[in-house]
């Protein structure tokens, strides 16, 4: 059997990198990113990416880190108010941008994976996204279609890998992540953990192997953006 | 007097039915969960990806895996389930969410709603927002009825870039309550010593009886 | 909460059924398929039906009683061979018969469920089923259009439900019945043990109780097709 | 002498690598598992929801929730995952499997398959075939060159309802093993003691070098 497990981000990205390349980024805020393929991806110097992720981080975290450092052209996201530098480049004609309703971003990945290139929604009808696309009618109510995207490479974060990449994500840190892992060339999973064959439950596997080239253990920092909490005395 | 962010929230809160499955946005409609009457069960829906979403976690409880659609972190129920965001939008899309709170910039009268973008000003992106009054099944909408300067929020025809068209079912503001019907809002419920003179001196939009 | 355990298929089926009406039943050939529905709704005498399943069951056995009983108008299949009676219907011109690549029908149910009411797939362009569909180029090649599917009762199978609705399925008895309780405007799910709230593991519910609004505790025969064994002396 | 049905499952059998997924058909492609060459690792998907597919069971292992495609009693291995009918097609039709052999009853010169339907005769439905042919990376056809009355199962146009067209790669018959190229079919390998004339006369195709 090949080998999915890599030493570290470096090793898993090693020949994949080229500039204008399309990445396909897993999380949704600060949650489920991949910490260590973004920052292996800044490391290498690699740029004018295209990167289609739901958010872009923060400032100075996450996806921030790539566009303090120039290297993103172009973000196909549904939000980015978390960002003060992505304010300041889109607004100075530096970056380039395409907004996607999150449900829509969504689906287009998992077409792109499914070898559904085009799709029809109600999402977005009447609404300055539907400028430019083509409209049709279902039972009477109207409709517009969405394209699959696809990525060169797709780097996601994942809870736990077996050694053929199975992959099972934790709690709300799925998000993006599994369709991303369908709808990249080669997919780079970083996770916490690495067990044997079969310790994973073939019931519920969330992204087969399949769909796993690579896989690293990777070291989180996990940063939370709004910690909120309630006291005791609340209950 | 007009309503309070809290009042509007509790009067939110009686559009819930037992059993229902339900969104709420950031802001006032997340206050909504803190008014939800007794007897009446519902289960609120995240859209990054969690049905069954539980109150903000204890400090020792906090997760930074467990995450809600305004990044906010919070804690499971015994009837949560977690799926990715493809499966969670296919859902609202798929219009099995029964009802949907959210906050607006403006609104109109043939049920439009603006709440994304203010061009040249705030590009932050529609997030769900424009998935969610697709495509869930009751659309509410809870706002104060004016902006800062005064003006109506309730419009014939929104100035804003749309987030969604003929989709807002129900409108909440600080005033009243107002249905989006033929012709116009027409007026559902009135705040405790609000005077109707008031209210039409503060619509732009067409109120019908 | 709104109660959703029902005593029997009798019951859970109460005031849903009416001539003329659509239903999808879950399950690949006869494994995963919902038994205790199919007998009930047999027993209703309700008629003029039309089925969406990937196989028809088998004579004598699964839907194979609902057509012996000549309660199906139409069905929409991806395979039917293992059904003489099906056969004899079909050539007699009392059957009608819409058949799907099997993908396509899981995804035309998908899609009805998922709010997208039209998608494009490579899948059959060029043979007998593209006749008379939408053709559209993407990226120089050739796709068609395929809808999506609704039913207005969709009748499953499931391993183990909660209080909530929320569903496991076992191994390859999984196939068509997560996509199914999607699409029906009610679902009924019948399913070997009924467990308390909480039993099931969040990470891994593979239907949520949101798309079930009725659950029952079924009797399964659970009859295999194609009995295959090695002996132990092959191993 | 030409192959057997095994000798041409063995062949096929001979164009696994190692680390394929790979969707083995009904009849003689099921063979090819019995085959597969040492130091070659594949992953067997079925396509009604499992990829990781082991062999038959013992009797006492017989469980009627566990079967292929073909609705054989199966086994899983420590590899095995199971999903729904719709990602498993989304896994076929979005080209993430390396390979599928299959059996037909026809092909063309142009890479057309038929293997589904004999109208008025044979009306069973296609299953997954056509999504098969359609989404997998590579497909290879393994059939008998000719059919029970001598004609030729390798055509110039396929007389037969087509399952797919232009999707097939490779041909392997009890005659020998033919690849889909530029205006025809190419020869790749001959069977044993198999004469050449034997194959032209046994083949309406166009025969390339």
């Amino acid at each position: 059997m090949a080998n999915k497990i890599f030493e570290n981000a470096e090793q898993a990205l090693d020949g994949l990198l080229f500039d204008g390349m399309t990445i396909m980024a897993g999380g949704f805020g600060l949650c489920g990113i991949p910490e260590n393929a973004i920052a292996a991806i800044k490391s290498s110097g690699v740029k004018d990416l295209t990167v289609i992720s739901n958010n872009c981080g923060v400032d100075g975290f996450g996806l921030g880190i790539l566009l303090d450092a120039k290297r993103i052209r172009k973000m196909i996201s549904s939000y980015v108010g978390e960002n003060k530098e992505f304010e300041r480049q889109y607004i100075a004609g530096e970056l380039e941008l395409e907004f996607n309703p999150q449900g829509t971003l969504a689906e287009r990945i998992r077409a792109g994976g499914a070898g559904i290139p085009g799709f029809f929604v109600k999402t977005g009808v009447g609404t300055i996204i539907a400028e430019g696309k083509e409209h049709k009618e279902f039972d009477g109510e109207t409709y517009m279609m969405e394209t699959g995207l696809k990525a060169d490479i797709s780097i996601i974060k994942a809870w736990k890998s077996d050694t053929e990449g199975n992959l099972i994500y934790r709690k709300t840190a799925r998000n993006f992540n599994p369709m991303m892992a369908t709808a990249g060339k080669i997919t780079i999973a970083e996770v916490e953990e690495i067990v044997e064959l079969g310790e994973l439950d073939p019931e519920n596997i969330h992204t087969p192997g399949i769909y796993v080239q690579r896989v690293i253990k990777g070291k989180f920092e996990k940063r939370i953006e709004q910690k909120t909490t309630r006291s005791r005395g609340d209950a | 007097m007009a309503w309070t962010r809290d009042d509007m929230a509790a009067r939110a809160a009686q559009e819930l039915q037992d059993g229902f499955y339900v969104n709420l946005g950031i802001g006032i409609p997340t206050l909504v969960a803190n008014h939800i009457p007794d007897g009446i069960d519902v289960t609120l829906q995240s859209e990054n990806g969690m049905l069954g979403m539980g109150p903000f976690p204890f400090e020792d409880e906090v997760d930074a895996d467990l995450i809600n659609a305004g990044k906010q972190t919070i804690t499971e129920l015994r009837r949560t389930s977690y799926f990715s965001s493809a499966d969670s939008f296919a859902m609202i899309r798929g219009g099995h969410i029964d009802l949907s709170i959210l906050g607006a910039m403006e609104i109109s009268e043939g049920g439009d709603i603006a709440n994304w973008m203010i061009p040249k000003k705030m590009v932050k992106g529609m997030g769900g927002a424009m998935d969610l009054v697709a495509g869930v099944k009751r659309v509410i909408v809870v706002m104060d009825h004016t902006n800062k300067a005064g003006a109506s929020k309730l419009l014939r025809k929104c100035s804003l870039p749309l987030t969604g068209q003929a989709c807002i079912n129900r409108v909440i503001t600080n005033l009243g309550v107002f249905d989006v019907v033929d012709g116009g809002l027409k007026v559902v419920e009135i705040a405790p010593d609000v005077e109707m003179t008031q209210i039409v001196a503060s619509t732009e939009a067409n109120l019908v009886e």
